[in-house]
């Protein structure tokens, strides 16, 4: 079996060996041996692909093509470029980790990996797929299963914030079906095959009508998981309700399919469409990347802080697309990986914080750094990630994204980016509020001194994702570089 | 054929059947006139086959044997009606329309 | 000459730090104490090393020092143009920087291990001081824009860790929150003037973007905006950041308030280098401050200096904790760095500016540490920071005592101390260059004199007061540091800096270094400010020496303009307000609703509504078979209706 | 005729059976009628030649035969999931033989439907297929629901089929003929013609119940035993569309533009009827026949596209939704036939006691939103090809407005079987094999059928060339 359609198998195999898994501690056993495997290959296709890269100068390498159905020249068609090698590794982490922040989870256990195992599966194969029906079946697989995820092991208003978000982001996914009908249908205009092969289309061009009209659809489809404002309010209350390993998946990978989509079939397969409509969707970007952070400012839930963190951070990586530059597309995709890992991390550190004092609200914590040194350490750790300390992941994603802004000289593109660029500021506030109210000061609770230390499953997951965000933040130049290789056929259709 | 009457005249005379049946079959309480009311509306379409048939294609009596069967199946559905209404009956000592009204929304 | 080992000089601060963060639950104090000092001792020694070498043996080539290369590599690529290098840099100021941190540093460090003593963050607090190092000397050494900016951030994390070390105190967590904030938002600016000066200046590279005949120099008046060329506003924006570290007016409200961290750390980080940061990142991109639009962003510097200067002079009169006098002490110093920094030109004896304001930034070191170190001794006998619980300590504390005195005199200028030829290089190039800006470094450095003899008197001398525990000298680990620093505080105005430190890197004649060219000093100047000085130490000798009631009747003759300084202008008041009433309660409150209310209620909304609609249309399944029939007869019409109509 | 003839002497066995046993053992007809009919389910699977008869009122081709093999399975799916209801509940009426017969009786009467190559082979087979189901659908006799649903369904029906009649009426004088070739031929575009065809048009779109011709749906549903129900739904529902399609594309091509726009409106008004009215209801039987509304309005997409493509992929929907919604009606038999419970609060908690229902229940009511990997995205997905095709990219985005509104209501019995927890959930029970054995058949279809793309060639292959 070739080495992608293998993320895909594995996963599967691992949720039919849970069926047969009795208890927590086979379930979670089973889990890890296969998300472990997962994760080697992850780690494995990293060097797979520069060795073919070396070789092979294709778009996108280890292709496969199977046809499906023929009537409608959908394929199952494979193949991975950097950037999808990157959201693989990405996604290999996530959930890896979210397995060991999930070990003590004692509510139907068996259930809840084989959904976590499931929603992993329509990740990987969003991100190998050429074919944009592949592509969108995924997409959908890995949807759907938040809600059982969010409804059945959540807290809170789960009921509400699971059948919001399902609904949200289906609508977006129903919406982003007519797009890519659009695309399809328009696919050979001189009466050729039609067909939803990414690259396929690239090659012919859409008529400037169809891309007026379907790009929007194309890119809302997307931008919705990417939580674009105003669509972006499934991501609040469904980060907050739902458990931490989900939380960590969710904002940890699954909102990066919404940046990666528009890069990789809205943009590219319609680039008249793109420059049409950049103008309107650059306010919205900038509009969610300066009111995301505004109003992290006020929450004082920890969940309800990071998610409005997040609709600011992937607006940014909304904002970079449309710069539509190398140096700001290399920007969104760092930035993409950074908040996948960053997020994570905050949503694991904050599942940690809520197990032990049973509360996520900040204001009624205080003085963590004392009793639990480690997890508040990393918390203000991730914390200055977040805010995009140098030499943390965060500030490299972020300065390639503004230098590319930048890039633009006209006056509203600049506007828009200094007001994008204020916010790190904000950033800088609302963590730093939580950091100073929830970590530093008296300790308000005297149950708190007998609070836990971390245990082992906990660190693993915390180093997990620790290290690719120091990592990334320290040695960028491979990392970008690989990037921009594959960003360049892209960024040549645009311009 | 008939002398002196032309298709329109036939054709006006069912239509008006047609739509009294419709306006029986609206109005009445009674399940049984309703059912009438159908023969009515059955009755027009037999009607109109039958002129059809003698007025346009005269050859082939397509529209004859139609109404013939038309008729035939309109009894075995009366009867069946029927005897669902007997059940009612049997039930609620009632053959009003209204008694068929627990289900809805 | 090969200064490539000048790598380890960053390379051993980050090793310690990740040695004691790592283990800093492993390590007991004692071992973790010494780990740092010896860390910084070593790098001390390669600092001055590398300084002796340079200054000495290779640096110079026909007469002008040249720069070098400890090390380059490439970081990050923006475009095939644009990239980001990580590199040391060895020039004349990197290079005096590197003394200066390294030897403030490793003060810090030998008197933390007395001062930190007993605390239970002991290894942390070793750890974030070898951050700090590591930050600073990245900073100092940065070959390029972005590279300083990196270290820049770093700087200022390692202040916030280092404010808010006592982090159950929630004075301190607010202070090192507002630090950070705050100058976060000054560095915004930085940030955009660099991406600015990266895409009109062509380049973040120092050697390409200061050469005085390179493109960014010259093509400075290809694009405009509002008037001023875009390279203009990048320096400006650029200086704001700067202006942001080095807490000068509107951006000074962090100062006062990061003293709540402890004592080493204000010497080290708020006092001696991190702060004069800003002033480093002018000098650094001087040429490009001198040459571009004629220098109109040097002016700004200039007058934001001599401002700052003034109004940190006043509030520093009126406050009664002694740590913030020293706080608004410095920030009157960096002012007259900024200010000998703007009024300079770049060649020859017009750089002398530039040359005043290193020389100042390397003296003002030594003797601010030391007023800090010396004011942490104090406090760490008296158990308290404020002057009413002080008087008299001359007796208990005779080393401090001498040390302090020796530090204020400095400051304030007297004759042969270190702080009197670095002032008054600042006060002539003023003279020559800016008449309105001499008057007021003149009257501040009077002022400078009062409050800190004020000071004096009052910690030293003054009232004798009946302390619970009998005060005492320091242990050995703080009161060398102490006396070295003193020596320092003279030794370094006999530095030949003139020669050395200079605007186009060439020697120049200064008027008081005494080495290089004591027989031109410009006694007339000197005699102008020696006198302010001393009318200042006069003053406060009569008004503090003895309690007397002579301060309360001038305050309150004073009156409004005393309860203002005494306030701080109320500079904390406005931006509180504009924090917590605008931006919190007028906007982000607001938002914040808006969020809750109309985008989510937007989307609920549409779900509301479809289940509403859904109620109001139940009705039409109203269980009659008549009306089902109506439908299905009337569906018929009105399609036969539309179907005709339509085609 | 094979089909026919076989249930026809299907229907005659089991008639002679009734007639000549004993009442207390007419319990073994449920599994002599059912082994019968899953022989005649087989020998429908193999191939046979397209020929006509009576003067080419009767028809076979490729297709048709698939339409009938689809209705087949249908049907034997059904009658598994039936065989408990019938054993437990109706066994003492000792009407169990007269199930049969009038079922299958119904399904001839739609083979006949299906295969008409004249409109009173139609004729007859529509009324062939509804008589039987009234009385089905009023068999429970004691049961007041029961016989309000037969009344309502009969006085609808017989006022469906007479305005359907005299649209007929008009097709014939425009068309010159009740010979669907012969029509073809001759008819012209007329205001008659078109005024025929909504007429004749409201018929069909009555059994495929199309809003606003669905009213009794829901009803009659509610009052009709579940069995019979999931036949309405899905048998009644799938023939009804075979034959309009055949109808329309081949006898009516030439009112094209006409019928185009009824079809536009009617999937317009039917699929947002349909959920909207879903949204609301308790009672799963009531809400799956909303559910079911709303699919029919999806059906209309393929049919608008008016090719082969059209038909092949409503034929491929058709299949899917068969499994889909007997997946879904087979869970809520088995648990109405067990606890008679069939209100959607009932089953709270359901998963943690039954979790293998609960879950056969999400994989359908998913299948049926469209969910992949699961067949109903597949079906739904090929009919939004079909539509936007033809370049009805408004349709096609309402229509995924409405699979949004859906996927709320198939998410509400998720939620209370998955999310909600309930002291007195439904206890632990083990169905009976045939049940099991009609959910596996279901459940194996739902995946099966999207994944395995060759089923879908397949029909596109017998859908070539029927235009």
């Amino acid at each position: 079996m070739d080495i992608l359609t293998l993320f895909i198998v594995v996963p599967i195999l691992t949720a039919i060996a849970l069926l047969f898994t009795k208890g927590l501690k086979q379930a979670r056993l089973t889990t890890m041996i296969g998300m472990l495997i997962q994760f080697g290959m992850a780690i494995n296709l990293v060097f797979a692909y520069f060795k073919e890269r070396a070789a092979n100068d294709a778009i996108m390498v280890f292709t496969k093509d199977l046809m499906w159905f023929e009537t409608f020249n959908i394929h199952y068609s494979i193949g991975v470029d950097a950037i999808s090698v990157l959201m693989i590794v990405l996604t290999a982490t996530v959930v890896l980790a979210g397995v060991f922040i999930s070990w003590m989870l004692d509510e139907m256990p068996k259930e809840f990996f084989i959904t976590l195992v499931i929603l992993a599966t329509g990740v990987y194969g969003f991100f190998i797929s050429i074919d944009l029906f592949t592509l969108f079946v995924f997409y959908e697989i890995a949807v759907i299963p938040m809600y059982l995820l969010i409804g059945i092991w959540g807290s809170g208003p789960r009921e509400y914030a699971a059948m919001k978000l399902t609904l949200m982001l289906m609508g977006a996914s129903a919406v982003l079906l007519v797009g890519i009908l659009g695309i399809y249908f328009n696919s050979n205009a001189d009466g050729g095959a039609l067909t939803f092969n990414i690259l396929e289309i690239a090659q012919v061009s859409i008529p400037f009508e169809a891309q007026k009209l379907f790009f929007p659809m194309t890119f809302i489809g997307f931008a919705t998981i990417g939580a674009l404002f105003p669509f972006h309010t499934w991501s609040p209350d469904g980060h907050a309700s739902a458990p931490t390993a989900v939380s960590m998946l969710h904002a940890g990978v699954l909102m990066k399919l919404g940046g990666y989509g528009i890069f990789r079939v809205a943009m590219y397969l319609l680039p008249e469409g793109t420059n049409y409509w950049s103008t309107f969707f650059i306010v919205l970007s900038v509009i969610g990347v300066v009111y995301g952070a505004l109003a992290a400012v006020k929450q004082t839930d920890l969940k309800y802080i990071n998610a409005y963190s997040s609709v600011s951070h992937l607006g940014m990586v909304i904002f970079a697309l449309l710069m539509l530059n190398k140096t700001a597309w290399t920007g969104a995709i760092l930035q993409s990986l950074s908040h996948g890992f960053m997020t994570a991390l905050f949503f694991a550190l904050i599942g940690m914080i809520y197990g032990r004092t049973h509360t996520r609200m900040a204001p009624q914590m205080g003085g963590l750094l004392k009793v639990i040194p480690f997890i508040s350490m990393i918390y203000v750790i991730a914390g200055l990630a977040s805010l995009g300390l140098p030499g943390m992941s965060g500030f490299v994603a972020e300065m390639n994204i503004f230098a590319g802004a930048f890039q633009h000289t006209d006056t509203f593109h600049r506007v828009m980016s200094i007001l994008v660029i204020s916010s790190i500021v904000v950033t800088a506030v609302y963590i730093l509020r939580v950091v100073g109210v929830m970590l530093m000061g008296p300790i308000p609770n005297e149950d708190y001194k007998n609070l836990k230390t971390v245990t082992w499953f906990e660190r693993v997951g915390i180093y997990l994702l620790l290290i690719p965000v120091i990592g990334i933040g320290v040695a960028p130049l491979w990392l970008s570089n690989m990037i921009n290789d594959s960003i360049l056929p892209f960024i040549q259709r645009l311009i | 054929m008939i002398e002196n009457v032309s298709i329109y005249e036939l054709l006006t005379l069912t239509t008006i059947l047609f739509f009294i049946g419709l306006y029986g079959f609206l109005t009445r309480k009674n399940l049984l006139t309703m059912l009438l009311s159908i023969e009515l509306l059955l009755n027009a379409s037999v009607i109109n086959f039958v002129v059809i048939n003698k007025y346009l294609y005269p050859d082939v009596l397509q529209g004859v044997y139609f109404s013939i069967f038309i008729i035939a199946v309109a009894a075995a559905e009366t009867a069946l009606a029927i005897s669902i209404i007997i059940n009612l009956y049997r039930l609620k000592t009632s053959v009003d329309v209204a008694e068929t009204e627990t289900m809805k929304y | 000459m090969n200064f490539s080992y000048t790598i380890f000089i960053l390379i051993i601060p980050i090793a310690t730090f990740l040695l004691l963060g790592f283990f800093y639950n492993r390590i007991k104090p004692a071992v973790s104490g010494w780990i740092g000092v010896t860390a910084l001792s070593v790098v001390a020694g390669l600092s001055y090393y590398t300084a002796y070498q340079y200054f000495f043996n290779v640096g110079k080539i026909d007469g002008k020092f040249q720069t070098f290369f400890g090390f380059q590599a490439n970081w990050m690529n923006f475009t095939e143009n644009l990239r980001i290098d990580m590199g040391i840099l060895l020039d004349p100021i990197s290079i005096m920087m590197l003394v200066v941190v390294s030897t403030i540093s490793l003060m810090a460090h030998i008197y933390s291990r007395g001062y930190m003593k007993g605390d239970r963050g002991y290894t942390k607090f070793f750890a974030f001081l070898s951050l700090f190092t590591f930050a600073m000397m990245g900073l100092v050494v940065a070959t390029n824009l972005f590279q300083i900016y990196i270290f820049w951030e770093l700087v200022g994390v390692s202040s916030y860790l280092l404010i808010g070390f006592y982090y159950e105190k929630p004075s301190a967590v607010a202070a090192a929150k507002k630090a950070f904030i705050v100058t976060r938002f000054a560095d915004l600016g930085f940030l955009i003037g660099i991406l600015l000066m990266g895409y009109y200046g062509g380049s973040f590279d120092f050697m390409e973007l200061n050469n005085p005949e390179g493109p960014a120099i010259m093509n400075w008046a290809s694009t405009s905006f509002m008037g001023l060329s875009v390279i203009t506003w990048a320096l400006i924006l650029m200086f704001v950041g700067g202006a942001g570290k080095s807490a000068m007016l509107p951006f000074h409200i962090w100062l006062p308030d990061a003293m709540e961290g402890p004592t080493p750390v204000s010497a080290l980080i708020h006092a001696a280098t991190m702060v004069v940061a800003g002033v480093y990142l002018v000098a650094r991109m001087f040429p490009m401050f001198h040459f571009v639009e004629d220098g109109f962003a040097l002016h700004v510097v200039a007058w934001v200096g001599a401002i700052s200067s003034l109004f940190a002079a006043f509030i520093a009169l009126t406050q009664k904790d002694i740590k913030r006098v020293l706080a608004f002490s410095t920030m009157s110093q960096i002012g007259y760095m900024m200010l000998a920094l703007g009024v300079s030109k770049y060649d020859g004896h017009e750089g002398l500016g530039y040359m005043a304001s290193m020389w100042h930034l390397f003296t003002h070191a030594m003797f601010k540490a030391l007023l800090f170190l010396g004011a942490g001794s104090v406090i760490h006998a008296v158990h308290s920071n404020y002057l009413k619980d002080m008087g008299g300590l001359r007796k208990y504390m005779p080393i401090t005592n001498i040390t302090f005195l020796i530090a204020a005199l400095s400051i304030s200028g007297f004759p042969l101390t270190a702080g009197f030829f670095s002032k008054d290089e600042i006060l002539v190039a003023a003279f020559e260059h800016n008449k309105a800006i001499y008057f007021i470094t003149l009257f501040v450095a009077g002022l400078t004199a009062f409050y800190m003899f004020r000071l004096y008197f009052g910690i030293f001398w003054g009232k004798k007061k009946e302390y619970e525990h009998t005060p005492h000298e320091s242990p050995w680990s703080m009161t060398i540091p102490l006396l070295f620093l003193a020596f320092m505080s003279i030794a370094t105005g006999y530095l030949p800096f003139s020669e050395w430190v200079t605007a186009d890197h060439k020697a120049l004649h200064g008027h008081i270094g005494l080495f290089s060219n004591l027989g031109v000093i410009h006694w007339d100047m000197a005699g102008i400010a020696i006198t302010a000085g001393l009318l200042g130490i006069a003053i406060a000798w009569f008004f503090y020496k003895k309690p007397t009631d002579y301060p309360a009747k001038v305050s309150a003759a004073f009156g409004r303009l005393y309860k203002w300084a005494f306030n701080k202008f109320y500079f904390d008041e406005v931006y509180l307000f504009v924090t917590k009433q605008i931006i919190f309660k007028r906007i982000s409150t607001p938002f914040a609703w808006f969020d809750k209310k109309v985008v989510d209620g937007t989307m609920d909304g549409i779900g509301n509504t479809t289940v509403s609609l859904s109620k109001v249309i139940k009705g039409t399944q109203s269980g009659r078979i008549q009306d089902y029939a109506f439908a299905f007869a009337g569906g018929v019409f009105v399609l036969v209706l539309i179907v005709i109509y339509m085609i | 005729m094979r089909n026919e003839i076989i249930l026809l002497v299907l229907i005659l066995a089991l008639l002679i059976f009734e007639i000549f046993t004993k009442p207390n053992q007419k319990k073994h007809i449920i599994n002599i009628a059912v082994g019968l009919f899953f022989i005649h389910t087989v020998i429908g699977f193999f191939p046979i030649g397209e020929s006509s008869l009576f003067g080419g009122s009767f028809r076979t081709t490729g297709l048709i035969h698939f339409y009938k093999s689809v209705l087949n399975i249908g049907v034997l799916i059904i009658l598994l999931q039936s065989a408990d209801w019938l054993r437990n509940k109706v066994a003492h009426f000792n009407k169990i033989p007269e199930f049969f017969i009038l079922l299958f009786s119904s399904l001839l009467g739609m083979n006949f439907m299906i295969s008409s190559g004249d409109f009173l082979l139609f004729y007859l087979g529509l009324e062939l297929s509804t008589l039987p189901l009234v009385a089905l659908i009023a068999y429970d006799s004691f049961n007041q629901q029961s016989t309000e649903a037969g009344i309502k369904l009969i006085l609808s029906a017989a006022l469906a089929s007479a305005i359907s009649l005299f649209g007929i009426g008009m097709l014939y004088a425009t068309g010159g003929s009740l010979y669907f070739e012969v029509i073809a031929q001759n008819l012209q575009s007329s205001n008659l013609a078109i005024l025929g065809m909504v007429f004749f048009f409201s018929g069909l779109a009555f059994k495929i119940s199309l809003a606003p011709f669905h009213f009794w749906t829901a009803d009659v549903y509610e009052g009709a035993p579940i069995g019979i129900a999931s036949y309405l739904s899905v048998i009644s529902k799938g023939a009804a569309i075979f034959i309009l399609m055949a109808i329309l594309f081949s006898v009516l091509p030439i009112l094209s533009e006409a019928w185009k726009l009824v079809v536009y409106i009617l999937a317009i008004t039917t699929m947002f009827t349909g959920n909207l009215f879903a949204i609301r209801q308790k009672n799963m039987k009531r809400y799956l026949a909303y559910s079911s509304i709303a699919q029919a309005g999806f059906m209309m997409m393929g049919i608008i596209n008016a090719e082969e493509l059209g038909v092949a992929t409503v034929v491929y929907f058709v299949l899917v939704y068969v499994f889909s919604n007997l997946g879904a009606f087979g869970v809520v038999q088995a648990i109405s036939s067990q606890t008679g419970k069939e209100n959607m609060d009932d089953y709270t908690g359901l998963y943690r006691t039954n979790p293998k229902l609960a879950l056969i229940l999400l994989l359908s009511l998913f299948s049926l939103a469209g969910i992949p990997p699961l067949a109903g995205f597949f079906g739904k997905f090929f009919l939004y090809t079909a539509a936007a095709s033809k370049g009805y990219y408004l349709l096609v985005f309402l229509a995924v407005v409405n699979v949004t509104i859906s996927l709320y209501y198939y998410l509400l019995p998720v939620r209370v079987m998955f999310l909600r927890k309930s002291d007195d959930a439904i206890p632990y029970f083990k169905s009976k094999l045939m049940m099991r054995a009609g959910l596996v058949i279901a459940v194996l279809g739902i995946f099966v059928l999207g994944l395995y793309s060759p089923l879908y060639n397949y029909i596109v292959e017998l859908s070539a060339g029927v235009l």
